[in-house]
């Protein structure tokens, strides 16, 4: 590796700026709305798209008639599956694994539609409103068939099947045996089992998805603006598809209106628009409506555990066999076998298990492809083990604190290697707990609990202790390569470009990239500018996703500005009348050892080394870097949250009294974006403990396509965090950086699960399934009293 | 089958012949060029077109142009006076009240119009009003501080 | 979607039946049949504008009559499909004599897809249940009949 | 997103208003705030050849009292309800039940009078509108006729307002401020799955209930009030009649709630609307 620890400790820096809590750069033309969506964008010429989308979940398309549609004034054209998937490859899934069987994945439906809102067909018109109308006026006719929706039944012999020619809905299997299981299960003085059930959820990023495509007819290249996380993956992805070489191929993403992993993919329509653009060589926007987006943008979570604990009576847990089955839709989309596999290997938390033995079964059905949605695997990983251990404290009349604590590992044992084989880099579980149960006044909120329940009412007390995996990752356990590229360059002027591969949706990149690379080169952060987003700026990138922009980009922005340094060196020497090595560099300036009367900054370097003519033999002129970082290893956030909260007994509601997060993301760069990274994840993770469930009816139907329908937090939901923190550097990459896109989202389920079934529990309730809607609860207790 | 509309927006007349069914967000977007107002749904729930129409902040797709006719019309872009941001717009800015910034332009139209109406808001009020805005990556607590921000700004 | 209903008739069970399954009374007893086409021995075409209030669609589909026993039951069968979507749905009916009139048992099953079922679900049901004692209301009337639905 | 096409007429008087609807018959929609018909025109469940849109009928806005009675104009939105003084002292139910219809921006367009025309199954107004037993004067062809608010809904997303005629004002009674309402909301999206209104006459030992969102139309909860008539309002004997909210009604089922929590929430919500009224006896 490039960067060793003790570049770490000289990256203290002049100004500081990193560790500051700044607000950010962006804002401005956010806060204004003049920033530039993709649906902003206006291309003399340009064309109007909408999908034909299937109604029913499985059916044999019969016939698709188009006359109707076509003797519409403005229209240009409407394709269907025998018009364009020929023409087209298929939708890649970057994560297979061996064994599993899928179905080729066409842009268009072919003879079958396999899900509600499959695309049948495409029309193109002058307007959108036109190309709407033209939407009605599409006949096809279908033949219902069948529709698979229960991943647990598909499994059974006499299922119907959601792709009848592969023979199974199984769509793989994924075993991981980790440590002697077995033995760890003799061992134990009891076993208990738990199902565990992690609803399907919807993403809802404000913005819906979309894509303009522009053909240049003279240069054969197109260029893409799309609504994306990964603009980088797709430009990887995208040529083989629509058949051009990847140099003829621009991808931009102008600003992105939230992804949370729902952007984290290629979709159908991505190439069907680059295609049309080619083929009627005019420019072609799509704009995805909501409905649109609940139906055909991918779905998370959706996986139901069984799970064997063997524990000892002193409270130590033992060992974890789990059969989980993860519904995946109807065809596996980028990453979708990737994500229940992190759940397996996440399993054992922030615990010192001996043994797990995870198998994982993905099951197709006729429903939206699931995939990386916020938190992607480690969430469903985090609520199985965090509800475990209250279990256990349960079964056993330990303290809740006490069974944590008694199966951590201690901060001397860093890093950590797990029963599934990972290592955790660095943390201090130990200390992130104490803080929040000071923050949380946890002697006073067992008093009020004790009171509460003296009173007849229902109060409980959460907490989840996690651990999660984040900065992926070394390129050999990634699909497409793990690395992240960062690009430095002292402009001619001296002001400086910092160009990064990892794109950002809303995180700040272009505000905490900034402040590294200001204090890396001792320059104030106003003569820095980020750019991101656009291939033909940005050549290399892995973009933003597991919690991974900073830890990975922020390190190949220092890495490159360690290799100017290193040049500019030699060009101050030249300029100084000394050697390379005796010069030094601080605060922005570099000199001869101990001859701080005179130095020289960057503006005057970078003039000579563009102008070019006092430059020493065998130096190039510019001033410009570029570096690829690859990692040693993942990194491992961690934190506690501790959650009290009240159950209305006649209603089933659940409030939430008090809300104390304290995450460990190693080293802050803005400690204000953390915290509104923590609060953001926090609130959508609330929403799944509380209100986020995508339902579709037995035949297959989506009954939560809409705001109207699907819930997620709104403003008076939201209580007052207590946030703080614990900073554990992490030592895979200089920065010291772990991540924390995701903390809040998998922290937070789990501590509001174990607080309203703690609140429950004088009932006798030991465990109810997420999410905890009034009518659930509000029936939990009801067959209770009902029994006793 | 077009109809006429004259509808002053940010201070500008704007006239033009409109289909009836064309939304009022769309007439700001697509005709106006005013592009800061979002769409980010088709029930009129999550509050990304806010808008203020003859002072009042309303969803805009859930309004049609013609509807407009005759009105003043602040949008976003209109906010900021000689280049100086609104107090709710410093607010948003100083207590980091945006991350994707998508329902950013709604979120604060519908916080100037309710300042408007309550100039020394509780946080509890702050909520309440911002209860037709959906934001899906700030977990509005500093949307709910910027607000507040801005309510203690406009007063001094 | 599952109702199930009784409904009380004056006329005795064999004018019931032969009016249940003529198609002009049919017609005339569905809200919203626009027109009918007889396409077989016991099959129509059918256009129907159904819906509540402002909120109607138009729907072009099937009916179909079979398992024919008179005078006691058969099994209707409609699909239709239209711009909001599509239904489907299939009544078994028996008629059973009751005093000096004769009861009627409906146990319908019905299915419906796309924008009605996605936006409308809370409605769904309290619509077909609407219709199906519409469509007994009338036959009541078609039959020069008052009819009291039961319970 | 984008409506079908259709032809808009925007009348200057009432009058003129109902020369459309009887020239275009069932062609055409009346267009009030528009928050219950645009959003239904976008999905394109609701397809009106014209649109008649009264927004700018001056005289159909106003909150006032008229011999004896608050007459409240159709066009009147629900904030002009939240904020009136005159309903805060002389019908404190209203801007009540209006506080917790949507959001701010669903307040400043949506009008009362819409809101009832459309009689959405869970819509707010109807509850209290039922339990106010206010009259409705609608207008048409044949000049004006009252409805009571229990014939005005008649059905689920059915007014007594026919085609071709318009529902031109309210007429409620002045209350004191022993009202209370009590909404269950439905999380996603605002409406309501158990409103319940409650008006308590002290003097005469009487309680108007009317409940929304549990049925497929509003209605008056009988039972409770026939179970209250001339007793003590002491929290038992609230608590036993609410039990009976829900007597006698289908209630809807949907994926936000079952008929069977519908109707216990209808009960739920009946006690809280009393004792919130109750809690407000001088």
């Amino acid at each position: 590796m490039y960067l060793t620890e003790e570049l770490a400790a000289k990256g203290k820096v002049a100004r500081g700026y990193v560790g500051r809590a700044m607000k950010r750069v962006e804002d401005p033309r956010l806060i204004k709305g003049i920033a530039s969506y993709v649906d902003d964008l206006k291309i003399p010429g340009m064309l109007y798209a909408q999908f034909v989308r299937s109604p029913h979940a499985h059916a044999e398309i019969k016939s698709i008639l188009t006359d109707g549609a076509k003797v519409l004034p403005g229209l240009v054209g409407i394709f269907t599956g025998a018009d364009l998937n020929d023409k087209l490859g298929t939708i890649p899934c970057a994560s297979p694994i061996s064994g599993g069987r899928s179905p080729q994945h066409t842009v268009l439906a072919g003879k079958r539609v396999y899900f509600v809102g499959h695309p049948v067909a495409v029309v193109v018109a002058e307007t959108r409103a036109i190309a709407r109308d033209a939407v009605d006026l599409v006949d096809v006719d279908y033949e219902p068939l069948p529709a698979v929706m229960d991943p647990e039944k598909a499994l059974q012999e006499d299922s119907a099947l959601t792709h009848p020619e592969l023979g199974t809905n199984v769509a793989f299997i994924w075993k991981l045996p980790a440590g002697d299981v077995d033995a760890a299960f003799k061992e134990a003085d009891k076993v208990f089992k738990l199902r565990t059930v992690q609803p399907r959820v919807t993403p809802m990023a404000i913005e819906p998805r979309g894509c303009v495509a522009s053909w240049h007819a003279g240069e054969s290249s197109l260029t893409l603006w799309t609504s994306t996380q990964v603009p980088h993956l797709v430009r990887t992805l995208l040529p083989d598809l629509i058949r051009i070489p990847e140099n003829k191929l621009r991808i931009v993403t102008p600003e992105v209106g939230g992804g949370f992993g729902s952007k984290l993919n290629l979709y159908a329509e991505e190439v069907v628009i680059s295609h049309l653009a080619m083929r009627l060589e005019r420019p072609v926007k799509w704009i995805e409506g909501r409905r649109e987006n609940a139906a055909t943008t991918i779905h998370g979570r959706d996986q139901v555990a069984e799970s064997e604990i063997a524990i000892r009576n002193d409270g130590t847990v033992l060992a974890i066999r789990s059969k989980i089955i993860a519904d995946v839709g109807s065809y596996c989309q980028l990453l979708t076998p990737a994500i229940p596999t992190l759940t397996g290997l996440m399993l054992c938390g922030c615990y010192k298990l001996k043994a797990v033995l995870a198998e994982v079964t993905g099951v197709h059905t006729n429903k939206m492809s699931t995939d990386a949605y916020r938190g992607a695997g480690r969430p469903e990983a985090t609520y199985m083990i965090e509800r475990i251990m209250d279990l256990v404290a349960g079964e056993l009349g330990m303290d809740q604190v006490q069974v944590r604590l008694k199966n951590m590992p201690q901060p001397t044992e860093f890093p950590f290697n797990t029963a599934t084989g990972l290592t955790y880099d660095s943390g201090n579980y130990q200390a992130a707990l104490a803080k929040a149960q000071d923050l949380a006044e946890w002697p006073k909120l067992l008093q009020e609990r004790e009171t509460a329940r003296k009173e007849g009412r229902l109060f409980g007390i959460g907490l989840s202790t996690y651990v999660e995996i984040c900065a992926l990752g070394p390129s050999k356990i990634m699909a497409a390569g793990g690395w992240e590229w960062g690009c430095v360059r002292i402009e001619i002027s001296g002001k400086v470009t910092v160009i990064t591969g990892a794109t950002p949706h809303g995180q700040g990149q272009e505000t905490s990239f900034a402040q590294i690379a200001a204090d890396w080169l001792g320059i104030p952060m106003e003569d820095i500018v980020v750019l991101r987003g656009d291939t033909a700026t940005a050549h290399f990138g892995r973009d933003t996703y597991g919690s991974r922009a900073t830890a990975l980009g922020g390190t190949a922005i220092v890495m490159s500005i360690e290799k100017i340094i290193e040049k500019a060196k030699k060009l101050a020497a030249a300029l100084l009348n000394s050697k390379p090595e005796e010069i030094e560099f601080e605060n922005g300036k570099f000199f001869v050892k101990g001859k701080l009367e005179e130095t020289i900054e960057w503006g005057r370097l970078a003039s000579e080394a563009y102008i070019a003519k006092n430059l020493p033999p065998g130096l190039e002129p510019g001033l410009e870097a570029s570096s690829f970082f690859e990692p040693s290893n993942c990194t491992f956030p961690f934190g506690t949250h501790i959650v009290a909260v009240d159950v209305e007994r006649d209603t089933g509601h659940v409030n939430i009294l008090k809300y104390v997060a304290v995450d460990d993301c190693g080293k802050q760069v803005n400690p204000l974006l953390v915290e509104g990274q923590v609060q953001g994840g926090i609130t959508q993770s609330l929403g799944t403990a509380l209100m986020e469930r995508t339902v579709y009816d037995e035949s297959g139907q989506l009954l939560t396509g809409e705001f109207m329908d699907y819930a997620i937090p709104r403003a008076p939901d939201i209580p007052e965090y207590i946030l703080g923190s614990t900073e554990t550097p992490s030592p895979s990459n200089p920065l010291g950086v772990k991540g924390v896109g995701e903390a809040g989202t998998i922290g937070a389920t789990p501590a509001i699960a174990n607080a309203v079934i703690d609140a429950l529990s004088p009932l006798g309730i030991r465990h109810l399934d997420l999410p905890f809607t009034p009518e659930r609860v509000w029936r939990a207790m009801k067959e209770k009293e009902a029994r006793s | 089958m077009k109809t006429p509309v004259k509808i002053r927006v940010n201070g500008t007349l704007r006239e033009s012949e409109v289909e009836p069914r064309l939304l009022l967000v769309q007439f700001l977007r697509e005709v106006c060029g005013l592009t800061g107002t979002h769409i980010g749904c088709e029930t009129g729930v999550c509050g990304a077109c806010t808008i203020l129409v003859d002072g009042q902040a309303v969803k805009s797709c859930t309004m049609l142009a013609v509807q407009a006719d005759g009105s003043e019309v602040t949008t976003v872009e209109g906010l900021s006076r000689n280049g100086k941001l609104h107090p709710v717009q410093e607010g948003f800015w100083e207590c980091h009240g945006l991350q994707c910034g998508y329902c950013t332009p709604g979120m604060i139209m519908t916080a100037v119009h309710f300042l408007e109406r309550n100039a020394s808001p509780s946080r509890d009020e702050i909520r309440h009003a911002l209860y037709g805005n959906l934001c899906r990556c700030t977990g509005y607590s500093h949307i709910i501080d910027a607000v507040e921000h801005a309510a203690k700004k406009g007063k001094t | 979607m599952k109702l199930s209903a009784t409904y009380a008739f004056q006329d005795p069970g064999e004018t019931l039946f032969a009016a249940l399954v003529d198609p002009a009374i049919l017609q005339k007893c569905i809200d919203g049949c626009e027109k009918m086409e007889k396409t077989g021995e016991d099959s129509y075409n059918a256009h129907l504008k159904i819906g509540v209030a402002g909120i109607k669609g138009s729907y072009v589909g099937k009916v179909r009559v079979d398992e024919k026993k008179p005078p006691e039951s058969f099994t209707l069968h409609v699909e239709g499909k239209g711009g909001p979507g599509w239904v489907k749905g299939k009544a078994k009916i028996q008629i059973l004599p009751k005093g000096e009139g004769s009861e009627l048992l409906c146990e319908s099953e019905g299915q419906v897809g796309g924008l009605i079922a996605q936006v409308g679900s809370r409605l769904v049901e309290a619509v077909g249940k609407k219709m199906q004692d519409e469509f007994f209301r009338k036959l009541g009337q078609q039959l020069r009949n008052t009819s009291v639905p039961g319970k | 997103m984008i409506p079908a096409m259709f032809d808009y007429v925007r009348p200057a008087t009432l009058e003129e208003a109902l020369g459309h609807l009887a020239k275009y018959g069932e062609d055409a929609k009346v267009l009030a705030g528009g928050h219950s018909l645009i959003p239904a025109m976008k999905l394109r469940l609701s397809q009106p050849k014209v649109v008649v849109d009264i927004g700018r009928i001056g005289d159909l806005r106003f909150i006032e009292e008229r011999d004896g009675k608050i007459a409240i104009g159709a066009m009147t939105t629900h904030y002009d309800i939240e904020s009136s003084d005159l309903l805060k002292r002389s019908c404190p139910l209203l801007p009540e039940v209006a506080d917790k219809i949507g959001d701010i921006q669903v307040r400043n367009k949506g009008t009362i009078g819409g809101s009832c025309v459309h009689a959405d199954p869970a819509g707010d107004w109807p509850a209290a509108m039922l339990a106010l037993d206010a009259e409705f004067e609608i207008t048409g062809p044949r000049g004006s006729r009252p409805v009571a608010a229990k014939d005005f809904f008649v059905d689920m997303l059915t007014s007594a307002v026919e085609p071709g005629e318009i529902l031109k004002l309210i007429r409620l009674p002045l209350t004191a401020k022993t009202v209370g309402y009590a909404k269950f909301t439905q999380k996603a999206s605002g409406f309501a799955i158990a409103g319940v209104a409650a008006v308590v006459d002290k003097a005469r030992k009487s309680v108007t209930i009317g409940v929304t969102g549990v049925a497929a139309k509003a209605y008056r909860a009988a039972g409770v009030e026939s179970a209250l008539s001339g007793s003590e309002l002491s929290t038992a004997n609230i608590g036993t009649a609410s039990q009976k909210a829900a007597d006698g009604v289908d209630p809807l089922s949907d994926i936000h709630a079952s008929a069977e929590f519908r109707a216990h929430l209808a009960c739920v919500q009946t006690r809280r609307a009393l004792e919130l009224a109750v809690s407000r006896l001088p």
